[in-house]
């Protein structure tokens, strides 16, 4: 079925322009619609996709500008739909989190259009384009709406993330005058003999390092997201830790892995050792906080420490056995995605919990459980996926990249235990401070959940159970994709 | 074309226009405005580019310039002396000048006369105004017709 | 039936993991449904089981394994499976049974509470993860299951919680028992790296049969020593066993059903499933990992039941005395005795929950109180209480023959006496019995001889409901001793795939006398000592112990447990808080100048366009120009809202690229 | 002799910095109308000198850019002035330096 993919990029757009025609009041309802459309049409991707097959496939392909290499190349593989069908997923969770209006609803749109064509896009120039146009959106939807400090945390948000991507388009740049493609198949198949040499292939790997690296982000490039995602309102901090950090995952396995594997062999120790800062000093930062919304932000950079722990490890290991890569690849994919639906979860929990106190603050509840036990029960299940319990979803992607980073970085790993120890901590101090103990004069009259919370929460939480007891359903969206990566890299 | 002319029309445009640029009345300097476009428009002709000079004249004196008083007299309260020319300004105006003539002179290949060239008809440019250029035409009516609905819109009085 | 049971053997933890989920989605006030579906879900795990056990009595040597994939990642299965063999089938008849006795006591113990269906959801789900691991067939099934204890421990120790004390002790049972998971979990990376496969039993290939542990070679000691560490958190052995005590904030059953049936079994029965890991490349019976389990065993053993003499709370004495007695049976899988150290956790499993049940009915007659100095007396007044209590105590001392917990300590015993390696253990073991014959006697004659103190004035005895599993738990600690005598040694045998042979010889030996003779003498060492316990003697007053009074100084230092808790607070506590806060400081200050960094440089640009502007245009433009004030100010400051700033600006920029050309050329 | 395209450019040149001139230095919102107008009349003053030394074009380009570049400044002048129509009745000023709205 040729066309799914431009239309699933369309669908947003188009939706954004309705928002315009319709009455402000129905903006909500038209981009929940939308969204539905969207997801039915990353259903049907799913349906017509052939797991089987390695390789890109329901390939689009067009002219655009000869003159630069740039066409219009979409396709999916396994990795690039199991971050359609998260997006799909995240953003109507996201939808539901708060109240919007016109302009928020169109941003939003807009942002998720971005979304389906950076992880969709296949060739340099477009990726790119979708990549930036994806930034826009975020940082109006933090100016505009943000809470305390958003000038600050959008300005941050953006310098950081702007310089990053003109760094990495720096980078690019390079490798086309000497390659002369902008086609990440071609690249790929070139990268295994070096693409670049000496001291050029450096420049182009710090520039697209960086860039991706501020987008994750990895220690130390990370300062920016606590404050962006503390500012932004609860939805755009969904969107924000759901999707749009994937895209730094994402571009590290696409891009960085097979273009250098040459230079990440030689840099390896350093960069797991970055990975293993965010793994550690993230959580012990998050420990550190009292707004709920850093602290969850500064798990989110543990958790995507994690990824980046596992793909570092595969793309070193020049002697890892296939089981090992396999594993740390499927790890890393199983991560993405939990952590996308976990994390979201976790925001618009903590949303809700704003929106009935009216503050954040880890001390500002206590004894919630006595007076809304179903937001706690649904919240302990988020927080316990988060901090890897088994039986949930989180366990499964933690537990394979540990193993295949164990096996080929085994001190490494063994120091990002102390990550796994940390958050366990750090949950279950907020969950002491916030659920236990007498009930807190100030949230006497919480209400529970409402029907139409439950109808948001709930759905995504069984998701978390039924990947967390029978995940084959999405392994077998990636195990394709998984083989063939490994295969690059042994 | 003649030096003489050209001489003549050059001193006539750059007098007026300095005028323009410095007289201390508004009608004045609106006046000299007008002076100085019609040199411009006489170069046109001196370049056998009769079509866009007198569409210079028709445009820029027939209707810019008119507007332009118009504007004046409604703005009355306000016009009466402007300052002159002041050193800042002069001084950027007069940098800018050296450095464009500098590289006017520096570059040798507009040092060139004029080659002989077919005459440049009205039923030449109409053509080319209906084949090649007919969509920056639509485009350039559409910009005006917004402009007209736009310059109505702003001076509207505001209702009450 | 136990054909059937064989292959339906995840059904024994799911049956008792889907009443919990029922029982939860049940509205509030459905007390009765709940505890109904609870024991319900309860007893059908105990027939399953029981038939289960009957099916490997079948065979000598019987192991019946069922394996199945969990997912496929990549072009890999990662397979997980269900095993039943002896030692799986003992332990599922004493979760089941003991954990029923506990069911049934907390239908009278929690009665009125609020959230009464809440707590027989989490002990549905406690007892199904417990069951889950006794049968799992594959270390990451088992640490799955592993941590579904630790989570619902979590829960229970954590169920009142309106209570801070109660919550902070759940999160330190949590995180610390998880401190050492992470060992755990780093061993089963590293066995699943060597040996390729996590199933214990796999036609030959599984981690424990002879490939598997051939693959793992020199590495053993390390796998053994993390997957032990595991067991250190779980089985509350020195250094991680400061939660346990602690955990005495939840419901007494909970406590019961922890040290007894589940939680604390489960490090026990870790070490005893890996244990072809442990002992591999043992030269004779000896090897480095076993020789540490050996010695932290010895040292939690003495450590604990020191503690436990100068505890005060009727529950905690219970908690040392648990951890003290797993710390035994630690020492005995390191010396080699798996039977004897299983065997003791059998018994032990039906002693300890008879104990706290007990401790339970007690605290419940006196109408919470658990402080045993302002019992007593309570013999007269709680007749079936007193009588279990006293089998229990017993029991647990250690008093031979008639009592389960006596022929599995003299086993044990005896195993440690013949350890290659060194007699010490065996020493420490021995003052170790005289301790624990020696606390519980004090106990036992604070709560129920002397006077009538403040909390046993009102006391009653408690209803039929509590009273009969106590009954049931006594009967079973002493009919079990049936088939632990040496006489008879049935259960050692079962478990070590030996035919039992009856000889009554055999139960008379040399180490009998002994443990009599230190039993003895450690009954009446507390006797004498705490016999006016609870009421003026001579100099001493009445609220104070006879041992505080005699050593003050020693008593503080057990009283406040070796002051363990504090050493960890102002170290390892200190240090990770203070790391915290440190990494919080280098996010806010350090690393954020990285992003300052990049504004200075805006800055820099933001000034040097200003001097520009301030040179090159008049100075009625200038004015407007202000000061500024860090890099937005200076920004916004170039825009001053004056068009021919702007203009200038742009002619600057003019002859700017004029200059460039004019360099260029 | 007659005049090269040098001489045509430095009067455009000359041209263009009066314009220059007018619209930096002058407080008058028309006069710097006045101003930016002059430049544009400088431009295309260039556009069909550029037209007339070059080889010849078939169409006419550079006279088409004249065409349209007029078209545009007329539009610009008609909204511009309609502007400073607004601007008076609103401040009861012309005058730029008082209009500083912008001002960050």
């Amino acid at each position: 079925m040729v066309g799914l993919i431009s239309a699933l990029i369309l669908i947003p757009l188009v939706g954004a322009l309705a928002l315009f025609i319709a009455p402000e009041r129905n903006a909500r309802p038209i981009a929940l619609l939308v969204n539905a459309v969207a997801a039915f049409d990353a259903l049907a991707l799913w349906r017509h996709f052939d797991i089987g097959a390695a390789g890109i496939q329901l390939v689009e392909r067009h002219a655009w500008i000869p003159a630069i290499g740039a066409e219009y190349l979409v396709g999916i593989d396994g990795l690039s739909l199991l971050l359609v069908l998260l997006t799909s997923l995240i953003i109507p969770f996201a939808f539901l989190a708060q109240r919007m209006d016109r302009g928020f609803c169109a941003l939003m749109l807009i942002m998720q259009s971005a979304l389906y064509g950076t992880f969709t896009a296949q060739n340099f120039v477009l990726w790119f384009l979708f990549y930036e146009m994806s930034l826009i959106p975020a940082f109006l939807l933090i100016k505009i709406w943000g809470g305390e400090n958003r000038d600050r945390a959008a300005t941050k948000f953006f310098l950081y993330t702007f310089l990053g991507s003109v760094a990495m388009l720096l980078g690019f740049l390079e490798i086309y005058l000497a390659r002369g493609s902008f086609d990440f198949a071609t690249l790929a198949s070139l990268g295994k003999n070096g693409l670049l040499t000496g001291k050029l292939a450096w420049l182009a790997f710090a520039g697209i390092f960086l860039g991706l690296a501020v987008k994750v982000p990895l220690f130390p490039f990370h300062t920016w997201l606590p404050d962006a995602y503390e500012s932004a309102p609860t939805g755009v901090s969904m969107v924000l830790t759901g999707v749009l950090s994937k895209m730094g995952v994402y571009g590290f396995a696409r891009l960085l892995l097979p273009l250098f594997p040459n230079e990440i062999r030689i840099i390896g120790p350093w960069l797991l050792a970055l990975a293993i800062c965010s793994i550690v000093f993230a959580p012990l930062a998050a420990w550190a906080q009292s707004d709920l919304k850093r602290m969850v932000a500064y798990l989110s950079v543990n958790h995507l420490g994690y990824c980046m722990l596992g793909l570092f490890a595969v793309a070193v290991s020049s002697v890892g056995a296939a089981i090992d890569t396999q594993a740390a690849l499927s790890g890393v994919f199983m991560q993405i995605f939990n952590h996308g639906i976990t994390a979201a979860a976790l925001f618009y929990l903590v949303g809700l919990l704003e929106q009935r106190r009216g503050l954040r603050g880890i001390d500002d509840f206590g004894g919630l459980m006595q007076r809304t036990p179903l937001l706690c029960g649904w919240m302990s299940v988020a927080m316990f996926s988060s901090l890897g319990l088994p039986g949930l979803n989180g366990f499964i992607g933690e537990f394979l990249i540990f193993k295949g980073s164990f096996a080929i970085a085994a001190s490494f790993t063994a120091i990002a235990v102390i990550g796994l120890l940390v958050t366990a901590i750090v949950f279950v101090r907020a969950m002491q401070a916030l659920f236990s103990g007498p009930l807190a004069e100030s949230c006497n009259a919480f209400s529970d959940l409402l029907p139409r919370e439950q109808v948001a929460i709930i759905p995504v939480t069984l998701l978390m159970f039924a990947i967390g007891l029978a995940p084959q359903f999405i392994f077998n969206i990636f195990n394709a994709t998984v083989v063939q990566m490994a295969r690059l890299f042994s | 074309m003649s030096s003489a002319a050209f001489v003549l029309i050059a001193m006539v445009t750059l007098a007026a226009a300095l005028a323009a640029a410095t007289l201390q009345k508004l009608m004045h300097a609106t006046l000299s405005f007008a002076v100085a476009l019609v040199g411009v428009a006489a170069f046109f002709f001196l370049l056998g580019a009769e079509f866009v000079g007198l569409v210079l004249v028709f445009v820029y004196i027939g209707a810019v310039a008119v507007l332009i008083v118009f504007t004046i007299l409604l703005t009355r309260r306000d016009v009466g002396k402007d300052r002159g020319a002041n050193w800042g300004g002069a001084l950027l105006a007069v940098a800018v000048f050296g450095g464009l003539a500098w590289a006017v002179f520096k570059t040798q290949s507009v040092a060139i006369g004029a080659p002989h060239i077919r005459a440049l008809t009205v039923k030449r440019i109409g053509e080319a105004l209906m084949t090649s250029y007919v969509w920056p035409l639509q485009c350039v009516g559409l910009l005006l017709t917004a402009a007209l609905i736009g310059a109505l819109v702003l001076v509207m009085e505001e209702k009450r | 039936m136990s054909r059937w049971i064989i292959d339906h053997l995840w059904l024994i933890p799911a049956v008792p993991f889907a009443a919990s989920l029922v029982i939860l989605s049940l509205p509030n006030g459905r007390h009765k449904s709940a505890a109904l579906l609870a024991v319900a879900g309860q007893i059908a795990a105990l027939v399953m089981s029981f038939f289960a056990f009957l099916a490997t009595l079948q065979v000598s040597g019987f192991r019946a394994v069922q394996n199945f994939t969990w997912f496929t990642f990549g072009d890999h299965a990662l397979r997980l499976g269900w095993l039943l063999d002896p030692l799986a089938a003992v332990m599922l008849i004493m979760i089941t049974l003991v954990g029923l006795c506990i069911f049934v006591f907390s239908i009278g113990y929690m009665a009125g509470d609020k959230n009464f269906v809440r707590f027989f959801a989490y002990l549905s789900f406690f007892s199904g993860a417990m069951l889950g691991l006794v049968i799992s067939n594959s270390l990451l099934l088992l640490f799955i299951c592993w941590e579904l204890v630790g989570l619902a421990s979590y829960l229970l120790i954590g169920f009142w919680i309106e209570r801070p004390s109660a919550a902070a002790a759940a999160k330190k049972a949590f995180i610390t028992t998880r401190i050492g998971d992470l060992g755990f979990f780093l061993g089963l990376l590293w066995l699943y790296g060597r040996s390729g496969n996590l199933l214990f039993y796999d036609g030959g290939n599984g981690c424990l049969e002879s490939a598997g542990l051939a693959m793992l070679g020199a590495s053993a000691v390390s796998v053994a020593l993390l997957i032990f560490c595991g067991a250190v958190g779980k089985s509350g052995q020195f250094p991680l066993h400061v939660w346990l005590p602690d955990a005495m904030e939840g419901p007494t059953p909970v406590s019961a059903l922890i040290h007894a049936a589940t939680m604390v079994a489960a490090g026990v029965f870790l070490v005893a499933r890996v244990y072809p890991i442990f002992s591999l490349g043992a030269i004779d019976g000896v090897t480095s990992s076993l020789t540490v389990v050996v010695w932290i065993g010895v040292i939690t053993a003495l450590m604990a039941a020191l503690i436990a003499i100068a505890q005060a709370d009727i529950k905690r004495i219970l908690a040392y005395s648990t951890v003290s007695q797993l710390g035994l049976m630690m020492v005995s899988l390191g010396v080699g005795g798996v039977a004897a150290g299983m065997m003791h956790l059998l018994a032990h499993g039906f002693f300890k929950a008879l104990l706290f049940l007990g401790a339970g009915s007690v605290i419940h007659g006196c109408h919470g109180e658990q402080d045993i100095r302002k019992m007593g007396g309570l013999r007269r007044l709680m007749p079936v209480t007193f009588s279990t209590y006293a089998i229990g105590m017993m029991a647990l001392s250690g008093v031979p023959l008639f009592f389960s917990g006596g022929w599995t300590k003299e086993e044990i015993l005896h195993v440690t006496a013949d350890w290659p390696a060194s007699r010490l253990p065996y020493y420490f073991l021995l003052a170790g019995v005289v301790l624990t014959a020696l606390y519980m006697t004090r106990q036992i004659i604070y709560v129920f001889f002397g006077d009538r103190r403040a909390a046993s004035q009102h006391a009653h005895e408690s209803p039929r409901v509590m009273t009969m599993p106590l009954i049931v738990l006594a009967s079973c600690a002493i009919l079990f001793s049936v088939v632990l005598t040496p006489a008879w040694p049935w259960l050692h045998h079962y478990l070590t795939d030996e035919p039992a042979h009856f000889e009554f010889a055999r139960l008379i030996q040399p180490t009998l006398f002994l443990s009599l003779v230190l039993v003895g003498a450690g009954v009446a060492l507390g006797i004498g000592m705490y016999r006016k316990a609870g009421a003026q003697d001579r100099q001493r007053p009445a609220d104070t112990d006879p041992l505080e009074f005699a050593q003050p100084q020693l008593f503080r230092f057990l009283e406040n447990k070796m002051w363990i808790d504090e050493l960890y607070a102002r170290t390892v506590i200190a240090f990770s808080c203070l790391s915290a806060r440190l990494s919080d400081w280098m996010d806010r200050h350090f690393w954020d100048r990285l992003v300052r960094g990049f504004g200075a440089v805006g800055r820099l640009f933001g000034t040097f366009a200003t001097t520009v502007d301030e040179r090159g245009i008049n100075a009625g433009v200038d004015e407007t120009t202000v000061g500024t004030r860090g890099l937005g100010r200076l920004m916004s400051a170039a825009h001053s809202g004056q068009i021919q700033t702007y203009l200038g600006v742009i002619a600057i920029g003019v002859l700017a690229l004029l200059l460039f050309y004019a360099w260029l050329a | 002799m007659t005049p090269t395209l040098q001489v045509f450019l430095i009067v455009s040149a000359a041209l263009f910095s009066t314009g220059l001139l007018g619209a930096l230095s002058r407080r008058h919102a028309i006069f710097i109308l006045i101003g930016i107008e002059m430049m544009l009349a400088a431009a295309n003053l260039n556009f069909i000198a550029f037209w007339r030394f070059s080889p010849q074009s078939q169409p006419p380009t550079g006279v088409m850019i004249a065409i349209f570049s007029i078209a545009i400044a007329a539009a610009e002048a008609a909204v511009g002035l309609a502007l400073v129509i607004a601007v008076y009745r609103h401040y009861r000023t012309t005058n730029v330096d008082h209009l500083d709205q912008l001002k960050g």
